[in-house]
């Protein structure tokens, strides 16, 4: 069985997908923030998996600059959610509702 | 060989996937991600990307989901109650997703894009390093200023006084 | 700086630079260095004075922009600034021994220097302004030393009572001096000339002479003088004699040039009301120091009714001889209360200033009644005597003045002069005889060896001495010849010729005058008089006249009831304030609040009703619009995600 | 494949001896004997207490969550001894060929924080929960200066592969070697305790105090213990285990001790090189160089750092929390940010 591009692709449009799904049904904040970390490593599987082809490597490159991101945004969205934990008492999203009143 | 590692490491990112979406366990469904990144440092160690899996284990693995667990004990520790979540609007958003997984499929499927041939070996932590500090030594300094302004960002959120 | 400056500046620092050293050193040293200040002052003013015969020193500096202040030393000035320095240099000598033991006596010096030093600036300062300052620098430090020994309260509501006089008068003296510099543009004395008459310069006049006689103590205002007896007995000589009270006499003549006559008038008969009204007062009482209070009074009257007839040069004359022998009658009678002080150390309740407790110190205090009997005649105005050659300038100014207007006034300030005349030598002998004569009413046994030291004696005889006619003039019997006068007043000071014989009347009855006045004196109060033994018991005089002198025409009484007249008015309007003003404010409010109330039900139900309505009404279509687009973030993402898809297909297909 | 069976058999020996070793140290140190009792000199001490252990009863409390709880010691051992993969033995073996070798190890042995956290967690016990926080903290505070003072090394040696680091401190390195970084002394011929690293570049001394300082909060010895300080959170993240999982535990901490200690040796005291030098005639380098002399000196090398550990461990008190933070981030890591720079500037300008 020969594991072509298009290999890769299928998974990376999976985890995508996964990612989405996650985001769009799960109601605590900690859950939706794994789904946008898979979002982003399914980005991350496409450049690597691109620059296998390409011989500067810049795919490689690209996605160690997207994890460094993942880490800051991971970090600020952590910092976010422990403040609105502490004012609502909640890490579920439909709770963040103060705006709508 | 190769390709039935491949397909060994693919079940090892696609089934603690599949449990993260069913279950409503936050602190298994951390673990599992954690499971499927490794999953996917091993893809890239068989992608010839070992620097790449190793920032993934460090970066991911260590730091984000460390990070993630923290988050989930810091969030939920006062009482000892189930640590469960609910699921809303399941059917839309598999449907959507089903939807949207078909048509990247389709896409991929008429793209044609199947590189098979391969690159010669190179020293990848040799290239990237020069290339960080050559070709994308701008981008490079950006995200390092990135990183120090949200670490100094979030340990300013999080800090114990109610002054935001 | 030119010599002109530091002279000055030495004549006038140097006390209150000793002062202030004494004052901070503190301790027997420190006093030594008081006195060789002083001295230094005396010196000084005497150069000062040398240096200023041929030309008047005027010193002017820029004070703020626009505003120039400054110094003008002329002969009058440095003549009276060397008077001043002289016996403040006398004071200090005495008081080393009078106050010594007392455990304050630096703070007494401090005080000493600074009054010095104020009198002294007050003398030189040319601008209106800086003589206001002085003139309320004068007052102030007077009111401390006033009130040196503050711990006895009868002694400190003196002090106040003398300084709040001051105060009403100086009021006065600020109307003036600000009607001069603001409205009239006279800045500065020694250019002061014949103006023109105007209500205003009239107006200004009355404020100037309202403030000298504030500070001369004359008749409204005389009250203080005698309260100001409170303090020490050498501060008194120095206040009383030559140096605060005359600052009232010397604004007068400073300011001469633009009083109006009508201000003259008023002058010349309240100087003379005040000279009679004292020497009456002074009759009958028993305080050795009140005595001569109420004389110094009654001098100063003199000197202003001077001023207010024309005849100013015999008013510093006067002022000049009257500062010997007034200090020297002080501190002689500084040292006979010293004396009893001494002699009944042991006994608290003991007035050592009461006269009925005296009697017989010519034999303990030889020296002592040898100065006040010089002084004593001096000032009765006794021929050979100083006293006796400027009242007679004085008392034929009056005559002059009189017979020049010819009205009614001018008569009865006449008369009221002669009448003081005969009046002073009666109480300066009643006292003289109390005092010095007969024997002692309550000490048995003279206590020997009392006299003053050797530096008290030199004082009080220099002060004694200085009142013998020969130290003012050559001619004992010439009013008008004034040995300094030639220096003070260029060549007008002889009268004119035409009034020779007024001038011989009013000779003739002065010395007539003195002489009963002795005489009768003599009569009632010689030793062993009936009048004089009754003073054992300590009665007070009987009669209208009696209680009327005794009380100082009960002028005191007057300021009291003013002042509760005062209080009651004020304490009137606050009760109408409160009741009645109050009330209707209070009402007015209520009304308001009620009005108020009323609007605001309205505002409420009508008004804020259908804002009220506007907004129910947006807000139902909002809620049913939000059921829409709910707020939730998944929601909304679904949405999103389904637009995508809806995009992807149809670009797509 | 290799390092399964030699670092495994090896690791488990090392840990009934470095039991024994630690009793009796500490008996030393504290003026006492120690284990006396079973065997000569209380040798067997260990493997009867090892004996005792594994016929405990598995004791699973009613409210864990099972999953995690059974899986968090596999985590922590099996991270640890991934470690080990790249770890090489000898110049003939490697270990695992990766261009990256001292960053995955970083990396992989970061990953026993989740073991420790997930082992806390699935107690369902508040102070396993505490002594896991702790220790998570702790050990994610530690890596910075750890890393930092790695990278040091790195940086001198220009390589990220352990194994290129081990033959460019003895006698057959692609560079030349100067003995205290001056040119003058070239030392590659004489090998020897000369050309370790420590020696070639003198600041790798205070790197390395860093380093030791920062490994020894890793692997929560004491003086950094507090995640499992006895007195007060009876034992940490471990509380709710017995038997034999306990047993994985305690070994999981005798392999971090070995492994932080042979990467001390393989990064700043010349991995497996001979401490000798050639001396004229003697030519005791290339006597004492050699496949199982390679094996000796690593082990005996790193046996010296473990015994230095153990008599810290019996010689300092414990930190308290904060102190443990601020000596991370107020000493450790300005101080190995300034160490970096230093060698930096040292191999750019004076190599």
């Amino acid at each position: 069985m020969e594991i072509t591009l298009t290999y890769y692709l299928m998974l990376s449009a999976f985890l995508l997908c996964a990612g989405l799904l996650i985001v769009l049904i799960k109601k605590n904040a900690v859950f939706v923030l794994l789904g946008i970390e898979l979002m982003l490593n399914a980005a991350n599987l496409n450049l690597v998996a691109f620059s296998k082809f390409d011989p500067s490597l810049d795919g490689q490159i690209f996605a160690i600059f997207s994890v460094v991101v993942a880490a800051a945004e991971a970090a600020i969205a952590l910092a976010i959610l422990l403040n609105i934990y502490k004012t609502y008492k909640s890490s579920d999203l439909d709770d963040l509702d103060t705006l709508n009143y | 060989m190769s390709s039935w590692l491949i397909i060994g490491f693919t079940l090892v990112i696609v089934v603690p996937i599949l449990y993260m979406i069913f279950t409503s366990n936050i602190i298994r469904a951390a673990y599992a991600f954690t499971l499927s990144l490794l999953g996917l440092a091993a893809i890239y160690v068989l992608l010839k990307a070992e620097l790449m899996a190793v920032v993934q284990i460090m970066i991911y693995a260590g730091g984000v989901v460390v990070l993630l667990i923290f988050g989930i004990m810091l969030t939920r520790r006062q009482k000892g109650m189930e640590l469960v979540t609910l699921h809303r609007d399941v059917a839309l958003g598999a449907g959507f997703c089903m939807i949207l997984y078909a048509l990247f499929v389709s896409w991929i499927g008429e793209s044609g894009l199947a590189f098979t041939e391969e690159l010669v070996e190179l020293n990848q932590v040799k290239t990237i390093g020069i290339s960080f500090l050559t070709n994308h030594i701008l981008s490079f300094e950006i995200i390092a200023f990135l990183l120090l302004v949200a670490l100094v960002g979030a340990a300013f959120l999080a800090k114990k006084t109610d002054s935001i | 700086m030119d010599t002109a400056q530091t002279y000055f500046l030495l004549t006038i620092l140097l006390p209150l630079l000793g002062g202030m050293f004494t004052y901070t050193i503190g301790g027997k040293k420190g006093i030594n260095v008081a006195v060789a200040a002083m001295g230094g002052g005396f010196v000084m003013s005497l150069i000062l004075l040398l240096s200023v015969i041929d030309q008047p020193w005027v010193i002017r500096w820029k004070w703020v922009p626009g505003i120039e202040l400054g110094w003008n030393i002329d002969t009058t000035a440095a003549v009276l600034m060397s008077l001043v320095s002289f016996i403040s240099l006398l004071v200090h000598l005495f008081s080393k021994h009078y106050m010594f033991g007392d455990k304050a006596i630096d703070r007494y010096y401090g005080k000493l220097g600074f009054f010095t030093f104020s009198m002294l600036g007050l003398l030189a300062s040319d601008h209106f302004l800086l003589l206001f300052i002085f003139w309320e620098l004068v007052g102030f430090s007077s009111f401390l030393l006033i009130g040196f020994w503050f711990d006895d309260i009868q002694k400190a509501q003196g002090a106040r009572k003398a300084f709040m006089i001051n105060r009403v008068a100086d009021a006065g003296l600020l109307i003036g001096v600000i009607l001069l510099v603001v409205e009239l543009d006279v800045n500065f004395i020694s250019e002061l000339k014949e103006m023109p008459f105007s209500p205003m310069l009239q107006l200004a006049g009355f404020g100037l002479m309202i403030g000298a006689f504030g500070k001369s103590a004359q008749f409204p205002f005389f009250g203080w003088l005698p309260k100001a007896m409170a303090g020490p007995t050498p501060v008194s000589a120095l206040i009383h004699a030559a140096t605060m009270v005359a600052a009232g006499v010397y604004l007068l003549f400073r300011t001469q040039e633009i009083l109006t006559p009508d201000v003259l008038a008023v002058t010349a008969f309240v100087g003379g009301l005040t000279a009679l009204m004292a020497a009456i007062a002074a009759l009958t009482q028993f305080d050795i120091k009140k005595v001569l209070a109420y004389s110094t009074i009654s001098q100063l009257g003199y000197m202003v009714m001077g001023v207010g007839v024309g005849a100013y040069e015999s008013s510093l004359f006067h002022l000049w001889t009257h500062a010997f022998f007034k200090a020297g009658l002080f501190l002689t009678a500084g040292a006979v209360i010293h004396y009893y002080h001494h002699a009944h150390h042991h006994c608290h309740r003991f007035d050592a200033q009461d006269m009925r407790n005296m009697g017989g110190l010519r034999k303990i205090l030889p020296v002592t009644f040898i100065a006040f009997l010089i002084n004593g005649m001096a000032l009765s105005g006794l021929p050979f005597f100083s006293g006796f050659l400027s009242k007679e300038g004085i008392l034929s100014g009056a005559l002059i003045w009189a017979v020049g207007h010819g009205n009614a006034v001018g008569y009865l300030v006449v008369v009221m002069a002669f009448v003081t005349a005969a009046l002073t030598p009666f109480y300066i002998g009643r006292q003289i005889l109390l005092v010095f004569f007969g024997e002692s009413r309550t000490v048995n046994k003279p206590v020997e060896g009392m006299e003053p030291i050797f530096s008290v004696k030199l004082t009080l005889l220099i002060l004694a001495v200085a009142s013998i006619w020969i130290f003012s003039a050559l001619n004992p019997f010439d009013g008008h010849g004034w040995w300094l006068g030639n220096l003070l007043f260029d060549d007008h000071v002889m009268p004119d010729t035409s009034h020779q014989f007024l001038l011989h009347v009013t000779m003739a009855l002065s010395v007539i005058l003195v002489i009963s006045g002795l005489a009768l004196s003599y009569r009632k109060y010689k030793p062993d008089s009936a009048v004089v033994l009754r003073f054992k018991t300590k009665q007070r005089p009987k009669g209208l006249l009696g209680k009327l002198s005794f009380n100082a025409w009960y002028i005191e009484d007057i300021y009291e009831k003013i002042s509760d007249g005062f209080l009651n008015i004020s304490k009137t309007s606050f009760q109408i304030d409160k009741k009645i003003i109050d009330r209707s404010i209070d009402l007015f409010g209520v009304s308001t609040v009620v009005f108020a109330k009323a609007m605001a039900i309205v505002d409420r139900e009508i008004v804020d009703g259908l804002v009220n309505f506007a907004a129910w009404v947006s807000r139902t279509i909002g809620n049913a619009y939000t059921k829409v687009h709910a707020a939730r973030v998944q929601n909304q993402l679904l949405w999103l995600v389904l637009f995508i898809i809806v995009i992807v297909l149809w670009l797509q297909f | 494949m290799v390092t399964f069976l030699f670092f495994l058999p090896f690791l488990l020996g090392f840990v009934v001896i470095g039991v024994y070793a630690e009793r009796k140290v500490a008996g030393f140190i504290q003026n006492r004997l120690g284990p006396m009792e079973v065997g000569p000199v209380g040798l067997l001490q260990t493997i009867a207490d090892l004996l005792k252990m594994l016929q405990k009863e598995d004791l699973r409390p009613r409210a864990i969550d099972q999953v995690l709880f059974l899986v968090a010691p596999i985590l922590i051992f099996g991270s640890i001894f991934t470690g080990f993969a790249v770890i090489p033995a000898n110049q003939e073996f490697s270990g695992s060929e990766i261009s990256a070798g001292v960053f995955f190890l970083l990396a992989i042995v970061s990953l026993d924080v989740l073991g420790i956290l997930m082992a806390g967690w699935g107690s369902n016990n508040k102070y396993a929960l505490y002594g896991a926080m702790r220790s998570a903290a702790q050990i994610v505070s530690y890596e910075i200066p750890l890393g930092l003072s790695v990278l040091a090394v790195v940086m001198v040696n220009q390589s990220l592969d352990l194994q290129e680091i081990s033959f460019l401190q003895g006698m057959s390195g692609k560079y030349s070697s100067y003995f205290l970084g001056i040119p003058a002394l070239e030392v590659s011929e004489l090998g020897g305790f000369l050309t370790w690293n420590v020696f070639t570049m003198p600041v790798l001394w205070i790197v390395f105090i860093v380093y030791f300082v920062a490994s020894l909060a890793e692997s929560n010895r004491t003086p950094f213990d507090l995640p499992e300080s006895e007195s007060e959170l009876i034992g940490g993240y471990h509380t709710e285990y017995s038997g034999f999982r306990w047993g994985v535990f305690m070994l999981s901490e005798y392999a971090m001790m070995l492994l932080t200690a042979i990467l001390a040796v393989i990064l700043f005291f010349g991995s497996w090189n001979t401490p000798f030098p050639n001396m004229g005639g003697f030519l005791l380098a290339e006597w004492t160089s050699g496949p199982v002399w390679g094996v000796f000196w690593l082990i005996s090398k790193s046996i010296v750092l473990v015994f230095i550990q153990m008599v810290i461990r019996w010689t300092y008190p414990r930190l308290r929390v904060d102190q443990l933070m601020s000596l991370s981030w107020k000493y450790l890591t300005p101080l190995a940010i300034l160490m970096l720079f230093v060698v930096g500037i040292w191999k750019l300008w004076l190599l």
